[in-house]
């Protein structure tokens, strides 16, 4: 695998594709979640509306450099880790840029954007946003480690880091899936995968009430579209991960949809169900279940 | 509740006994036991809560008559401690010391009476008013409609109705 | 070659001849003391040169003209000559020193001082125990006139307990000679050692009591409270002859004897000595007075002498190297210290802080001390070294542990005496420098190097004082005076060109090292340009250190290697102390580089199996049934430097309270010498299994626990420099972990971490280090905001953490690539999870610095604060364009490294084709990465500011505050206490366990140092008792048990 | 004014000393901008459709009124389907929703408010009570026409309106932004100084810059 | 006789020590040491002598080659008179110190001069 320049139409398609999968999909979650509590619920194009608005509202402010940029690195992180792992199995169009590194590129670029972003929130001085990332960084330090752990695993079990070698691995029929022949891995990535999502139980870093919605308290117009774009993207890149780790990747765009959703629902169906953990709470969940677990994985690998 | 009455009778000099309620009553004390008695109740007697701390402008005795109303948990029942203070210069002992909430209630009379409490804490902030720059609003020497109408401007066609007549002039309009 | 007989004669008969002076002629009475015992000086010198350069055998003269039994006989050899030297030169600086007292005196405390000097000479030469009888006595009755010659009224009771002990070891001396004498017929102790002495007839309890009589005279603990209140009370001049004079020359007689009692005795000189030199070192410990303090050492070195002495059977010819080294080393040093204290007002050793006035008087204080401890390259570190090897070859290790141990805790209070007297408030000094009495210190401390360059040419290993790095590092001692700014170009220029001299003599391995200690100290030594003035005594530091690292490096036998160790260790200590608060750390430092060079200096002695010294290479060759035990405690020795968990204590308040431009330097470059060792001791040694246990893996749990538990210390810190301290505890852990994986990309990822960790924590150091300059603080809470005041140092640390933390595109990423790479290929499963966990840990410690400093709310006072000085962003900006390269072309120096490594680790190699780099698992291309990187945060950040354009700027109050408004900067800036919610999780993993332990070891032994020295209380029966007591005791245990 | 927003002096680390005054060095003085609509037309209809799809609401509950705009929240009257929702700050909330009766020392925090939300931005006035004063209208602390101080688009009357006549305030203020006509962010803009006159007017300790950015 | 003489000298020893030890007054104390020199001193000329050789007399009886192993070395009884010199040397030295000590306290109790210790 080697660069060629019809790569980047390709990966713009990527892009576009995700884009608005994803725009739709979280709407239609959200939906299903009214449909739930007997509301009507947004209308499927309710994502649209809001970026457009928020892209389109005429006065910002900026609160620095790091500030303006941090919505930037936020969504270079996406975009980035969305381009560096291959979404479709076998589809030379959409495995990207995945040539430019493996298993372990795409696990350590996850914290790019949450760097930029921390540091963008930092600028504004606001105390909240502070508070936000103390809470976001201690939560995500435990949460990540059950998925490394799970990697590690996954790597030792199929003696590869490329992202491409373990899908193949896990051709031929769904026993194959990583869920099948390693579940214990599985069960701890899946743990970390609640933990990552910034949903119930995991997303007190939020905590609209509390800290007005936490780091982005300052985050607003344009910088918010780029972050929201980002909270479009990003889950999904990351379910591309687990998907290709765990789930038998997807060899078309249909699977991809229908895969994606599902793991996506498997966080919104904690979600709804439990109330939120403080973020020390939260930590000791980890500690004493996911972990464990994870390193299982890795002893037993 | 009359024993209570009966018991601090005999301890302090207490004005008149009204029972407003089976589990409510208000005494009138003299100024210079109020603070004992406050005490005693609190201690003795099981009043552990100070509800509220208001008062009521007397303008035409020239005092300020103080309501202290303590509560009894145990038995359900509220005691209102009334005493009069001189309205010119108005000022009272604070009881910050006895129930640390007084002090809200304190800052909240000065500011509305100009009741001053000596060495209650942060009495002398803004508490609701800021920047408030007439007489305190709740004297009623203070004339609240003339100065709302001088202050905020007023969107004509407001109309003034009595609900009763209003409401009997809708329903019927007859006047039967 | 002047008789042996003139200088004693000349001394007794000017002794006489002064009392035919008047009483009022004291001037003329002085010059002639001080002549007869320059007379002296120059004869003893004369002989030592004659015996030097002829090479001769020692003589023996006969005083009466016969030989013995009928006569007396002297000898004079090399030995006795030497300690002539000694002796007269004290006398007679002694005598300088005691100017003022002896002209107060008059011509009877002269006359008795030459009779003082006189009869130690006589001690050493005589060989005939009447003689020395009556040496000793003599010796006695001066040293009772002497002390009177203080002003402190408490030597009078001093001297009375000293005649009291006398008394009584006269009566051992006499009856033991009188039965010695009885049982062989002769008083000649050559003759007395050719006749084996008769058991039947009561030899061994004559020799006993013989030897037991003047052993006391070594002052042996626990029988010496006289000897201590002598050395407290007593004028300190007197203290000086006492301390290394008698010492010496009772110690030589002790010698003589043991020739008698033949190789029976030696264990018991060795109880003895070995008792007294952990016991007085211990006593040492609580001491608060300078004098008795000097004294207790004094003791200890004795007793370290009369172990060696003991050890005859072993070290054979080589006892009087060994002893001479360690003997005049005390004397020189004790002499010296004692004339010093002289200067110092007060008597608590925190009143040396006077010596700070003068910087060379500071410089002979340092001298002294490190002469006395035993640091390169002075004669008693060659004389510990070879003393301690043949003890590990022939098993004595008790001997060894706890020879050891002793020197551990005379380096303990030594060195803590040092710090005070940079540390503490500083007193005027009594008396100025020009005078006689510093006159004779100087003499010391030039003694002191002459002896270090003696010994460094008479030692079967290279002459440490002739090596180039160390020799250019003292340079800079006689350079102090100029500015340092021109001593930093010279200091600059010398690395640059010593790297240019000799960089195709390294190995790609040891290359990685030489770039950072020669090129990469360079590079940080740019930021002291910033500083003005002179700055005295930092640039013989700071290039005494890189001179240790250098000739670590260059090191290819254990002695060059433990030498260069133990210079980098000092110039380092004495780097640190520099720092404003930094005295209790850097003691803590210097104790635990020290423990461990000893562990070093055990281990490297069992490895060489009797040899001198071992080369580094043949470490490979060690007998099976010693090696785990030199791997283990070579290891130990190694990871006092990098700060493995248990042993960093030291290491956060050393790093954090260094200087703004040390911190980088023993931060980024010192910790590398650990790693260095650690390297070098895996290449030979490999993995080793102790108690079924592999110490390898047993490493690789220490690096995991020690990147776990430094990464998680670090986050709860409020003090910026403290916090990357604590980083780089964790940092080294992570490098120890990768070498400890024993595979090729594990050892590719620990040299990657070494460079890496140089650059990046050089960087952070220096820019926050710049950033405390400007804001007078180093707790981050008080700052805030820096941002827009200083964006290049923002700059530095934001491109320093991004690199640190891993996250692509920068350097940092390749190091956790390698890792993943690395631990794939290991079966060790279970610290892994450990160093998982601490690489997210980092990111929340980073973020913090970042944070806390840089962004949020800017404080009032800091409105006004500029950017850090230039030459302290320079270096921080050459290292940003270093991290960027190294990110891109990571191959630059990993590809050589690489290609190195597959020779010790032929599995695992990466491969380096074009762009891209492939190990056995993955892929990884960093131009790719940055590129695409690149293009899309440039792409949307073009984007978002064509969207944003008209954006205003506002101010660091307009922030959404509930409705509010806030109040001031400080109550608004999130940082104190910045990850609460962590340390409720987690906090009770960093409970102060292991300061805790440390303390609780330093307290135990100051208590029962403090405790044992209950015993002297200060009656002259008590002593009395003690004495009978102790020679009860050893006869018990010596012939007494055995027969 | 507080004493924390008077100038002081201070010491700087290296013993210099200046002055610092909280209200020129803490916050942007710049006077608010007039921000004209999008070049293109057709661009401004579709963001006038999507901020009329997309009203986020702040949630401050100025009044009484507060409480009886949770309901609309709920499966009953469920505003989210008209893409209405509330963001917890101003900085990311286009609609204000003054909801009942408004004192002076709440006025000073809803302008602040107001200022920090970005252009454009609504506001509604909730019950009688913002439109004269309502059953407040003698009271000695409440004003008694918000429109005096910040640009309202729709006012609800009523005490307290139901949630059906809030979501038909609510359609109407669509509409109205829609139609391109909700510019009270420029309106306040270009008669800042009246605005201010009159909310100085009031506020007897203005404490803070003319605008709050 | 040398029994004699050397059990004297051993019982004068001890009864010196026993008295040094016991004894607090300085003079008591310098008094006792005398007494143990002396007992020293006894005990020096009672095991001096060699039994079986001649006196240090170098004549015909006794060669110059063999004299080493046939006389008695003069040099130990030496030893006692130097001894007893210098016996008298210290005692007088101490007497001298108590006087000194004595003029700085006023006393002679051994157990008063304590001030350096530890």
């Amino acid at each position: 695998m080697t660069f060629e320049w019809i790569q980047i139409p390709y990966a713009l398609l990527t892009i576009f594709i995700v884009l608005n999968y994803g725009l739709l999909m979280t709407a239609l979650i959200a939906k299903i979640a009214a449909r739930v509590g007997r509301r009507h619920g947004i209308p499927i194009w309710q994502n649209y509306a809001d970026l457009v608005k928020n892209y389109g509202l005429r006065s910002s402010i900026t609160h620095g450099v790091m500030f303006y940029m941090g919505p930037v690195f936020r969504l270079t992180g996406g975009v980035g880790l969305l381009l560096f792992v291959p979404t479709i199995y076998g589809s030379v169009m959409f495995s990207n840029l995945s040539f430019a590194g493996d298993l372990i590129l795409a696990l350590y670029f996850v914290f790019f954007g949450t760097l930029g972003m921390a540091l963008g929130a930092a600028e504004s001085g606001h105390p909240y946003s502070a508070i936000g990332i103390t809470r976001g960084l201690s939560q995500v330090t435990m949460a990540e480690l059950p998925l490394a752990l799970a990697v590690f695993a996954v790597a030792l079990h199929y003696q590869t880091l490329s992202i491409t070698e373990i899908v193949a691995a896990q051709q031929g029929g769904f026993l194959n899936w990583t869920l099948f022949t390693n579940p214990l891995a599985v069960a701890a990535a899946m743990l970390a995968f609640l933990g990552s999502m910034m949903r119930p139980p995991f997303d007190v870093v939020l905590a609209p009430q509390e800290i007005p919605i936490g780091p982005p308290t300052e985050y607003h117009s344009s910088y918010l579209a780029l972050m929201q774009t980002n909270r479009v993207l990003f889950p999904i890149a990351k379910i591309v991960v687990y998907m290709n780790l765990f789930f038998g990747g997807a060899t078309s765009w249909p699977e991809f949809f229908i895969k994606v959703f599902l793991i996506y629902m498997v966080s919104v169906l904690v979600g709804v169900v439990f109330p939120r953990f403080r973020v020390e709470q939260s930590i000791r969940w980890f500690m004493i279940w996911a972990v464990p677990i994870g390193i299982l994985a890795i002893v037993l690998a | 509740m009359h024993d209570l009455y009966d018991r601090l009778k005999t301890r302090f000099p207490l004005g008149d006994w009204i029972a407003r309620r089976p589990d409510l009553a208000f005494v009138d004390v003299p100024l210079a036991q109020l603070r004992s008695v406050l005490l005693h109740l609190r201690d003795q007697e099981g009043f552990t809560h100070l509800v509220l701390l208001t008062a009521v402008d007397w303008i035409e005795t020239g005092e300020f008559q103080l309501t202290y109303l303590l509560c009894n948990r145990r038995r359900a029942c509220d005691l209102g401690l009334r005493a009069r203070i001189a309205r010119d210069p108005a000022s009272m002992e604070s009881i910050h010391d006895l129930w640390p909430t007084a002090a809200t209630y304190q800052r909240e009379l000065r500011e509305m009476f100009g009741i001053d409490f000596p060495g209650s804490p942060r009495l002398h902030e803004d508490f609701i008013l800021e920047g408030w720059r007439e007489i305190p609003p709740y004297r009623r020497d203070f004339d609240t409609l003339a100065y709302a109408r001088e202050t905020y401007r007023e969107r004509p066609g407001r109309v003034t109705r009595d609900p009763a007549a209003y409401m009997q002039q809708q329903l019927d309009p007859g006047g039967h | 070659m002047v008789s042996a007989i003139y200088p004693l004669a000349a001394a007794l008969a000017s002794a006489f001849l002064l009392g035919l002076l008047h009483e009022r002629q004291r001037a003329p009475a002085y010059a002639i003391t001080l002549g007869v015992l320059g007379f002296m000086t120059l004869t003893a010198a004369s002989w030592v040169w004659g015996f030097a350069q002829t090479g001769q055998a020692g003589f023996e003269i006969y005083t009466a003209g016969v030989a013995p039994p009928f006569a007396i006989s002297l000898r004079l050899g090399l030995a006795e000559a030497s300690l002539m030297l000694l002796i007269n030169l004290t006398g007679l600086l002694s005598a300088i020193h005691l100017q003022a007292p002896l002209l107060a005196h008059g011509r009877r405390a002269m006359a008795v001082l030459l009779i003082a000097v006189m009869a130690l000479g006589g001690l050493v030469m005589t060989r005939d125990l009447f003689n020395l009888f009556v040496f000793i006595e003599l010796i006695v009755i001066a040293t009772g006139g002497l002390v009177l010659l203080s002003d402190d009224p408490r030597a009078v009771v001093a001297g009375f307990k000293y005649l009291i002990i006398s008394q009584l070891v006269t009566v051992f001396l006499l009856i033991g000679i009188i039965f010695a004498y009885h049982g062989t017929g002769t008083l000649n102790i050559d003759g007395m050692a050719m006749t084996t002495m008769g058991l039947a007839s009561g030899g061994a309890l004559a020799f006993f009591l013989m030897f037991i009589a003047v052993v006391i005279e070594t002052k042996p603990f626990p029988a010496n409270g006289w000897a201590l209140d002598i050395y407290e009370s007593a004028h300190p001049a007197f203290a000086a002859i006492f301390s290394a004079a008698s010492a010496a020359a009772a110690l030589f007689a002790v010698d003589k004897l043991l020739l008698i009692g033949g190789s029976d005795w030696l264990p018991i000189a060795t109880g003895i000595g070995i008792l007294s030199f952990v016991g007085a070192n211990l006593l040492a410990l609580p001491q608060t007075n300078d004098r008795r303090l000097l004294g207790y050492s004094s003791i200890a070195q004795t007793g370290l002498v009369l172990v060696v002495l003991g050890q005859r059977d072993l070290l054979g010819d080589h006892t009087l190297y060994v002893a001479g080294g360690l003997l005049l080393a005390n004397a020189v040093a004790k002499a010296g210290l004692f004339w010093l204290s002289d200067l110092i007002p007060k008597r608590e050793p925190a009143a040396w802080a006077a010596l700070r006035h003068h910087p060379l008087a500071l410089f002979a204080f340092a001298t002294l001390l490190a002469l006395l401890v035993g640091l390169p390259p002075f004669p008693s570190f060659y004389a510990k070294w070879d003393l301690v090897h043949p003890l590990a070859d022939a098993g004595r290790l008790w001997l060894l542990g706890l020879i050891l141990f002793g020197t551990l805790l005379e380096a303990g209070y030594l060195f803590r005496w040092f710090g005070y007297s940079l540390k503490r408030e500083a007193p005027a000094l009594t008396g100025s420098l020009v005078s006689p009495r510093f006159g004779v210190v100087l003499v010391a401390v030039a003694a002191a190097w002459l002896l270090a360059l003696l010994w460094g040419e008479l030692s079967v290993h290279d002459n440490l004082l002739l090596a180039v790095p160390l020799a250019f590092a003292l340079a800079f001692l006689a350079l102090d005076w100029l500015p340092a700014r021109v001593k930093n170009a010279l200091a600059i220029t010398g690395l640059v060109a010593y790297f240019a001299l000799t960089y195709t003599d390294y190995d790609p391995l040891r290359m990685i090292f030489a770039v950072i200690f020669l090129l990469g100290s360079a590079l940080t030594m740019l930021a002291g340009f910033d500083v003005q003035g002179r700055r005295p005594g930092f640039y013989p530091s700071v290039m005494l250190m890189l001179a240790g690292l250098i000739m670590l490096i260059r090191a290819t036998d254990s002695f060059a290697f433990f030498a260069a160790w133990e210079v980098l260790t000092i110039g380092s200590y004495f780097l640190i102390l520099r720092g404003k608060r930094s005295e209790p750390h850097a003691l803590s430092y210097l104790l635990f580089s020290f423990g461990g060079a000893l562990a070093m200096l055990a281990g490297f002695a069992l490895a060489a199996q009797g040899a001198p010294s071992i080369e580094l290479v043949a470490l490979a060759q060690v007998a099976e049934s010693v090696a785990p035990w030199v791997f283990l405690l070579l290891a130990i020795g190694f990871m006092t430097k990098t700060a493995a968990i248990g042993l960093h204590i030291w290491l956060p308040g050393a790093h954090a309270e260094a200087e703004l431009d040390v911190s980088p330097m023993v931060s980024g470059i010192l910790l590398k010498a650990g790693l260095y060792g650690l390297m070098v001791l895996l290449l030979a040694m490999g993995t080793q299994r102790l108690a079924g246990v592999d110490l390898v893996d047993l490493l690789l749990w220490i690096g995991a626990l020690t990147a776990f538990l430094g990464n998680l210390m670090a986050i709860f810190q409020e003090d910026a420099k403290r916090l990357l301290a604590y980083s780089s505890i964790g940092q080294m852990g992570y490098a120890i972990f990768g070498l400890a994986l024993m595979n090729h990309l594990g050892w590719l990822m620990a040299l990657m971490f070494v460079i890496n960790h140089y650059i990046y924590k050089s960087m952070l150091f220096l820019a926050v280090g710049g950033v405390a300059r400007r804001t007078g603080t180093r707790q981050m809470f008080l700052m805030g905001g820096l941002i827009t005041l200083m964006p290049l140092s923002f700059i530095a640390v934001m491109i320093g953490i991004i690199a640190m933390s891993g996250v692509p595109p920068l350097s940092g990423f390749g190091g956790r690539w390698i890792f993943y790479n690395a631990i794939l290929a290991t079966d060790a499963r279970l610290p892994i999870a450990l160093i998982f966990l601490s690489g997210p840990i980092a990111f929340l410690y980073l973020f913090r610095l970042i944070h806390t400093i840089f962004l949020g709310q800017l404080k009032d006072e800091h409105r006004q604060v500029k950017e850090a000085p230039f030459w302290i962003l320079l270096p921080q900006m050459i290292y940003v364009a270093i991290l960027i390269v190294a990110a891109l072309v990571p191959g630059l120096l990993l590809r050589h490294v690489d290609q190195y490594l597959t020779e010790f680790f032929p599995f695992g190699a990466l491969n380096w084709e074009g762009l891209r780099i492939t190990s056995d698992f993955g892929y990884w291309n960093p131009v790719a990465i940055m590129l695409t990187i690149g293009v899309i945060f440039m792409l949307l950040l073009s984007w978002l500011l064509f969207v944003n354009r008209r954006a205003q700027k506002v101010k660091q109050f307009n922030i959404v505050f509930s409705a509010e408004r806030p109040y001031r900067p400080e109550t608004t800036h999130f940082a104190w206490n910045f990850f609460a919610p962590y340390r409720k999780a987690m906090g009770f993993l960093v409970q102060p366990l292991v300061t805790r332990f440390w303390d609780l070891i330093t307290q135990t032994l100051h208590g029962i140092g403090e405790m044992t020295r209950r015993i002297y209380n200060g009656n002259a029966q008590t002593y009395a008792f003690h004495l009978i007591g102790f020679v009860v005791v050893v006869f018990l245990l010596g012939p007494g048990g055995t027969a | 004014m507080k004493p924390e927003l008077q100038p002081r002096r201070v010491t700087g680390p290296d013993g210099q000393e200046f002055e610092v005054d909280p209200l020129r060095d803490y916050y942007c003085e710049a006077p608010p901008a007039v921000h004209p609509p999008a070049y293109l037309k057709i661009i401004e209809d579709l963001f006038n459709w999507a901020r009329a799809e997309s009203i986020w609401i702040l949630g401050f509950g100025t009044g009484c009124g507060a409480i009886e705009m949770r309901p609309l929240m709920t499966p009953r009257f469920d505003a989210y389907r008209y893409g209405i929702q509330w963001r917890p700050t101003p900085r990311q909330a286009n609609l204000f929703v003054i909801s009942g009766y408004l004192s002076v020392k709440t006025l000073k925090r809803v302008i602040r408010s107001y200022e920090q939300m970005q252009n454009p931005k609504y506001v509604v006035g909730l019950g009688s009570c913002t439109i004269n004063g309502g059953m407040y209208w003698d009271s000695y602390n409440t004003i008694k026409r918000l429109d005096d101080y910040l640009p309202v688009d729709v006012y609800i009357a009523g005490c307290m309106p139901r949630p059906e006549s809030l979501l038909h305030g609510f359609m109407e203020l669509k509409r109205i932004i829609r139609a391109g006509q909700a510019e009270g962010a420029n309106d306040y803009a270009r008669n800042f100084a009246w605005y201010k006159d009159n909310q100085k007017r009031v506020i007897h300790d203005w404490d803070m810059p003319d605008y709050n950015w | 006789m040398v029994f004699i003489a050397m059990a004297a000298g051993f019982i004068l020893i001890l009864i010196g020590f026993y008295g040094a030890l016991t004894n607090r007054n300085l003079l008591r104390m310098i008094v006792s040491f005398t007494l143990a020199d002396t007992g020293v001193h006894i005990v020096l000329v009672a095991v001096g002598a060699l039994p079986g050789r001649t006196a240090p007399i170098l004549d015909a009886s006794v060669p110059v080659a063999e004299a080493v192993t046939r006389i008695v070395d003069p040099v130990p009884q030496a030893l006692v008179l130097t001894a007893i010199v210098i016996g008298l040397g210290v005692t007088t030295l101490m007497l001298a110190y108590a006087y000194r000590l004595f003029a700085q306290k006023g006393t002679l109790d051994i157990a008063k001069f304590t001030e350096l210790k530890w």
